[in-house]
């Protein structure tokens, strides 16, 4: 036997976890969301409704080769990136004190985080309603302090909706980055200070390559959690902006056109899935340190 | 510390299964489930007809809160035992519901009291059971701020093109926008087939930065109260009970061409038990109705309903009301689609 | 840097601050700043039935769903994690996927399927439908922290004599404990806060607190809202501070 | 070694039979064959990625081998788990169970033996004994320093009394003095266990120092096994002699084996032919050939010797080092130079031979050697 080739029948030791150990959870998936998802796309036609029925192909085309929905798709993208993106600026130097500065009050802080996702959205948003009202508090601060001549129409905007979702997501970016942010070794930066870099040299080339792993985390998370949302831009763009989950919801509730709906899911799906595998590759590659 | 603590400590995290314990309550075969909307709808479906439901019957009708694309969806998953038995729905929901086979046609057989409701209300709904409440699209507005208020729909088009105030009205994610398309469309010489002259003044009035719009109806007093609006079309009976509450300062006009109507319908599910049949009697019944309206400060469709004095002056008569027929209603469930891919096109909020 | 910091935080807390304070308003309308101070709207909160019953509910769903989350999402984790699995990338983002999918698709096709198959508008079926969305979350965390921790740990054990369930049990659970701790507070975060799904499985008994909150609101819009807001948020920081107490809040963001 | 515990185990031969491992197209150790007695301090040495890891996983059991067998004290574990070898293992981060004390460190695999708590108790005590760190029971990894923690990862993997002892770059993490104490503390404790002992390191004098026979390892193959002084005095390759300090390499032609052990290697530099007389093995085939010289086994003089072995050349370069004289000798012909490191007379930092001057360079024929390439 000792010259036996054993390749493929004896894989050693693969640590405690077993591949099959995915199995339940796959299992579990499968039957209560893939098969639902699919079911429901197949079926969409025979849903009770008053809409005109219309071949699947008609609403493909119409996603595919209307400016105006390509546009509405670019939209979608165009908004979970900025999104995202606006969360990584805003949120790097909060991780960044989470980890290096906050000390014993890191649990606080990490406390101050989450604090804003216990309140039920519908309140969160509202919140900012009255901020941003034609006669809410930052109009009467403005015309205070002489910046405006009139109240500024903030409300039903896009930028009300970026802001509010920058509100409710940008924790999950800060919690993403400050994890990466703790494995980075300290020695590291410290070396670099040595050798003569600046303090923002040493940032720009160890700490922030060295983080993109926590970004990129974050990245992912962020930009699936902005390309499904659909309650902050109902109440706080006004219906001003539009993007995909915002036409399903619209299907679903007034017009009840569900063909369209499914149509308009599978492209915003694809491009969720497509985004996802493509950040874990990146990650993968920048991550395979031990 | 000891190896076995740690073992404990270990322990809990991983144990889940308890979810079993929970489960429905089981429901006696004579209780239904009714719904309703939130709020003072709520309160005004329990005073007014569960709890006579409940004191004839000696059954129990539990008040489910939600909203009518969602009880559609719930009867449609679990035709043969649906967790809803009296449904909720707007107009060209109800013939989409009845159509579909989801509730079963209610003549004034199975509830009597259909006999005196006003047919339009029955027509509205193309038969499928009848509206028992309707109300108007009336404009309301800020006294303070509009010390000479529009007298029409017109007039108030106009003046908000040309900027005297601050305008709001349903968005595009209201419900009942379909309708609410065709109301303009019919208001100014178009019908369900042309649409055109609807777009063309949503369009001018979108373009004149001076509207706005509500996608609910707290959301249109939230405008009003911070200011955001001076003016909107808005229901009747919203307005009345929000000027009940003490807030003297909020207008109302009943407009001279002819308030936009809106009517909501109560069916039986196909699947729910005769008892459904007794409850839906009791909403149509003048006491309870006239009850109903006390509450919502809505106008109610049984013709034998005493209205109180103030509510007689309040209420717009159905005579003064635009209102579509039955092909109409079909058209514009049909048309909804493509409307609101139109107005999402060309105006956007 | 502290003054960015603090910015920040006015920004993340300032309408939290506005929704709490209008609870207490005197005032039949939502009202900022408050005028007055009562605390008739707590005393509504708890008259009134709807919001009791589906607050209950909620927090029961929030707590099933995350020990479903847990016991689904662990072992999966540590499989993609560390499981010599053929196509880990791609098991990999199909556990994360029900991130990606509108949830008010989910919940539709949810509801069809679980009537179809006899669960019908249930407590078990809300539980499924929110385990489904929350899995993700309890994955990514734990396997996060799982993919910190060097195998040596684990292989020690074994050379030590341990078998599998010896070297879970003693070694590995109880390092990517606060991964389990973080990973059940993120489902419960957002299984409380879930609107579209819960919206499908509301009955008079499954109801949550945002469906009740929402219909609420769209109907009669009073400062009850807030309040019931404010004592959804009491509720919550009294979980947060018994997950402090037994690890520390820091593993909502271990090091990975 | 502790006799009076009915759980010793003797301490046994460990075999490896055409042992051989590949990860997808990369081959991490050619088929191996290799012998530890009973008792005996074995180190793996060799650059990272030679193998050497790769052979201990397998020998652990965290490798399954393509192809061969591994035999501890006769019988054939290959296909055992890890668990159930019976080795003990340190790693080169120690991997102390963080959530842990020291006392259920140790006694982590006394506990997987079901040992009963008194027999623990007695067991993690003797063994701080063992490891001289007495009275750290109740504290946890993290309170204690980089060698304390070192020394309860070999505790604890000692404590089941396992049959061999594998290190896998013990010392790595430690800096360079406390690296030296506990080289000779690793010693010790091997020495009174008396454990068959396999040592993974790149680093040649640890390996030098602590080992009975040294295994050097390139590109997944053992390139020469024997004791610390065979493989530094006869390297048989040059990656050997290479690897282990500094070596002079002088290429040149072979003759066609002897009689003798002899080898006639003709060196060629510029107009200048020299022979050199060295022992190699027999199985080097005539021709091209490199032999290798070690610094200090040069010696250098003004005049030239009587002796067979010599070369000529300038003094390049000189830097006193304490205890020997380097010196950087150019051979004229020969690109590199060659370096001689000459042992210091008493209170000498002056060159014996200063820069410019010439010199003869001359060694003992068995201190140089044939080399296969």
């Amino acid at each position: 036997m000792t010259d036996q080739v054993r390749r493929g029948t004896s894989r050693g030791f693969s640590g405690v976890v077993s591949p099959w150990w995915i199995a339940v959870t796959a299992l579990f998936l499968v039957v209560f969301f893939v098969i639902p998802i699919i079911n429901n796309l197949l079926n969409t036609d025979q849903l009770v409704t008053l809409a005109k029925q219309r071949p699947a192909s008609f609403y493909y085309e119409k996603l595919f080769t209307d400016p105006y929905y390509l546009g509405i798709v670019a939209d979608t993208v165009t908004l979970s990136v900025g999104v995202t993106v606006i969360c990584i600026i805003i949120g790097y130097p909060v991780a960044l004190f989470l980890v290096r500065h906050a000390g014993r009050w890191s649990g606080l802080v990490i406390f101050l985080l989450i604090a804003p996702l216990l309140t039920s959205i519908i309140m969160r948003t509202f919140g900012w309603r009255v901020l941003f009202a034609r006669r809410g508090l930052l109009n009467d601060f403005l015309l205070w302090i002489d910046a405006i001549e009139k109240p500024i129409l903030f409300l039903n905007g896009p930028t009300s909706a970026v802001i509010g979702l920058v509100h409710v997501l940008v924790p999950f970016m800060v919690l993403s980055i400050a994890s990466v942010l703790r494995s980075i070794d300290l020695q590291l930066e410290e070396s670099a200070r040595i050798l003569g870099a600046s303090r923002f040299k040493t940032f720009l080339k160890v700490t922030f390559p060295l983080s993109l792993d926590g970004i990129g985390t974050g990245f992912i998370i962020v930009f699936l959690l902005a390309n499904g949302s659909f309650v902050t831009l109902l109440l706080l763009g006004g219906g001003e902006l539009k993007t995909l989950p915002l036409l399903i919801y619209q299907q679903f509730t007034i017009s009840r056109d569900f063909q369209f709906a499914a149509a308009m899911s599978n492209v915003l799906l694809a491009i969720a899935v497509g985004c996802l595998y493509l950040q874990l590759r990146l990650i993968k590659r920048k991550g395979v340190k031990g | 510390m000891k190896f076995d603590n740690h073992i404990r400590r270990s322990g809990p995290a991983m144990l889940g299964a308890a979810m079993l314990a929970f489960s429905v309550n089981p429901v006696s075969a004579e209780d239904i489930t009714v719904t309703s909307f939130g709020g003072i709808w709520e309160t005004a479906i329990k005073d007014c007809f569960a709890s006579e439901f409940e004191k004839r019957t000696g059954s129990k009708a539990n008040v489910l809160i939600g909203s009518p694309a969602q009880w559609m969806s719930q009867i449609e998953a679990n035709p043969d035992n649906p967790p809803i038995d009296v449904i909720v729905t707007t107009q060209s929901q109800t013939m989409a519901a009845g159509e579909g086979g989801l509730i079963s046609r209610a003549t004034a057989k199975e509830v009597p009291n259909l006999a005196d409701v006003d047919p339009i209300f029955i027509k509205a709904v193309d038969g499928w059971g009848a509206c028992f409440d309707f109300g108007a699209f009336i404009l309301a507005y800020n006294k303070d701020t509009i010390k000479n208020p529009p007298k029409s729909i017109k007039e108030f088009v106009d003046r908000t093109i040309k900027g005297d105030w601050m305008a709001t009205m349903p968005s595009v994610s209201y419900a009942i926008a379909p309708d609410i398309i065709w109301s303009f469309a019919d208001l100014y010489g178009g019908s369900a087939d042309n649409v055109d002259p609807a777009f063309a003044v949503f369009k001018q009035l979108k373009d004149s930065g001076n509207m706005i719009s509500w996608s609910s109806v707290t959301d249109f007093l939230n405008q009003m109260s911070t200011g955001d609006a001076d003016i909107g079309m808005y229901w009747d009976g919203r307005a009345y009970a929000f000027i009940d509450k003490g807030n003297d300062w909020m207008g109302v006009i009943k407009p001279t061409d002819k308030a936009f109507m809106s009517c909501v319908a109560m069916n039986k599910a196909k699947g729910a038990p005769d008892a459904a049949w007794d409850y839906l009697n009791i909403v149509f019944e003048p006491g309870p109705q006239a009850c109903f309206s006390d509450h919502l400060k809505y106008g109610v469709t049984n013709q034998k309903v005493q209205y109180s004095e103030e509510m007689k002056n309040r209420v717009t008569w159905p005579k003064d009301l635009r209102a579509p027929n039955v092909s109409t209603s079909r058209k514009i469930a049909q048309n909804a689609a493509d409307w609101i891919e139109r107005w999402n096109k060309e105006i956007g909020f | 840097m502290l003054i960015y910091v603090v910015l920040f935080f006015i920004f993340l807390l300032g309408p939290i601050f506005i929704v709490v304070s209008i609870s207490f308003t005197e005032t039949e309308f939502v009202a900022f700043p408050p005028q007055g101070f009562s605390w008739k709207w707590y005393q509504r909160f708890f008259e009134y039935e709807p919001f009791i019953d589906s607050f209950i509910v909620s927090v029961e769903l929030a707590i099933a769903t995350a020990l479903l989350a847990v016991a689904l999402g662990v072992p999966a984790a540590l499989a993609v994690t560390r499981g010599r699995v053929p196509y880990a990338n791609t098991i990999m983002t199909f556990l994360l996927s029900p991130l990606s999918m509108p949830l008010i698709v989910v919940g539709f096709a949810l509801l069809f399927y679980l009537s179809a198959l006899g669960l019908g508008v249930s407590f078990v079926s809300l539980l499924i439908a929110h385990t489904v969305i929350s899995l993700p979350y309890v994955v990514r965390t734990v396997a996060g922290v799982y993919r910190g921790i060097s195998p040596d740990y684990e292989e020690s054990a074994a050379v030590l004599g341990a078998n599998r369930m010896q070297i879970f049990w003693y070694v590995t659970l109880p390092m990517i404990k606060p991964g389990i701790f973080a990973g059940m507070l993120f489902a419960m975060l957002i299984s409380i806060d879930n609107l579209p799904i819960s919206f499908f499985f509301g009955s008079a008994d499954t109801n949550t607190l945002p469906v009740v909150m929402l219909s609420y609101l769209e109907h009669q819009f009073d400062p009850s809202v807030a309040a019931a807001s404010s004592i959804q948020l009491i509720v919550a920081i009294i979980g947060l501070f018994i997950v402090e107490r037994i690890y520390g809040l820091d593993a909502m963001a271990p090091a990975s | 070694m502790s006799s009076n515990n009915n759980t010793d185990r003797q301490s046994l031969e460990l075999v490896l039979r055409g042992i051989s491992k590949r990860f997808g197209d990369v081959v991490a150790l050619e088929p191996s064959d290799l012998v530890v007695k009973p008792g005996v301090l074995l180190s793996l040495l060799g650059p990272s990625g030679c193998g050497k890891t790769t052979t201990l996983r397998v020998i652990a059991g965290f490798e399954a081998a393509d192809t061969g067998s591994v035999l501890i004290g006769g019988k054939d574990v290959t296909l055992l788990p890890p668990n159930k070898r019976g080795l003990g293992m340190v790693f080169q981060n120690y991997s102390l169970f963080p959530h842990m004390t020291v006392a259920d460190n140790v006694a982590f695999g006394l506990r997987m033996e079901k040992a009963s708590e008194q027999e623990i108790k007695r067991r993690v005590g003797e063994m701080l004994d063992l490891v001289q760190l007495p009275g750290v029971e109740k504290r946890f990894p993290n309170q204690l320093s980089g060698g304390q923690q070192q020394r309860i990862a070999l505790a604890r993997s000692l404590v089941t009394n396992p049959s061999v002892l594998l290190l896998d770059e013990p010392l790595g993490a430690l800096d360079k003095n406390l690296r030296e104490t506990m080289q000779f503390e690793l010693r010790r404790i091997q020495n009174t266990l008396g454990i068959t002992t396999i040592l993974v390191t790149h680093d040649q004098e640890e390996a030098l120092t602590l080992s009975d026979q040294v295994v050097v390892m390139d590109q997944g193959r053992f390139q020469q096994i024997g004791t610390p002084s065979e493989v530094y005095e006869s390297p048989e390759t040059r990656f050997v002699s290479e690897f282990l300090g500094t070596s002079n390499l002088l290429s040149g032609d072979i003759s066609a084996p002897t009689d003798s052990d002899d080898r006639k290697v003709t060196l060629q530099y510029g107009e200048v032919k020299t022979v050199i007389e060295s022992p190699g093995a027999p199985s080097i085939p005539a021709g091209p050939a490199t032999i290798a010289i070690r610094p200090e086994k040069i010696v250098l003089s003004k005049r030239s010797p009587e002796m067979r072995n010599v070369l000529q050349g300038i003094v390049k370069g000189h830097v006193f080092r304490g205890s020997y004289h380097a010196y950087e000798i150019s051979v004229a012909g020969r690109d590199d130079p060659i370096f001689v490191y000459d042992q210091a007379g008493e209170r000498s930092t002056d060159a014996v031979h200063p820069i410019g001057s010439g010199v003869y360079l001359t060694w003992k024929r068995e201190n140089s050697v044939v080399l296969r390439d």
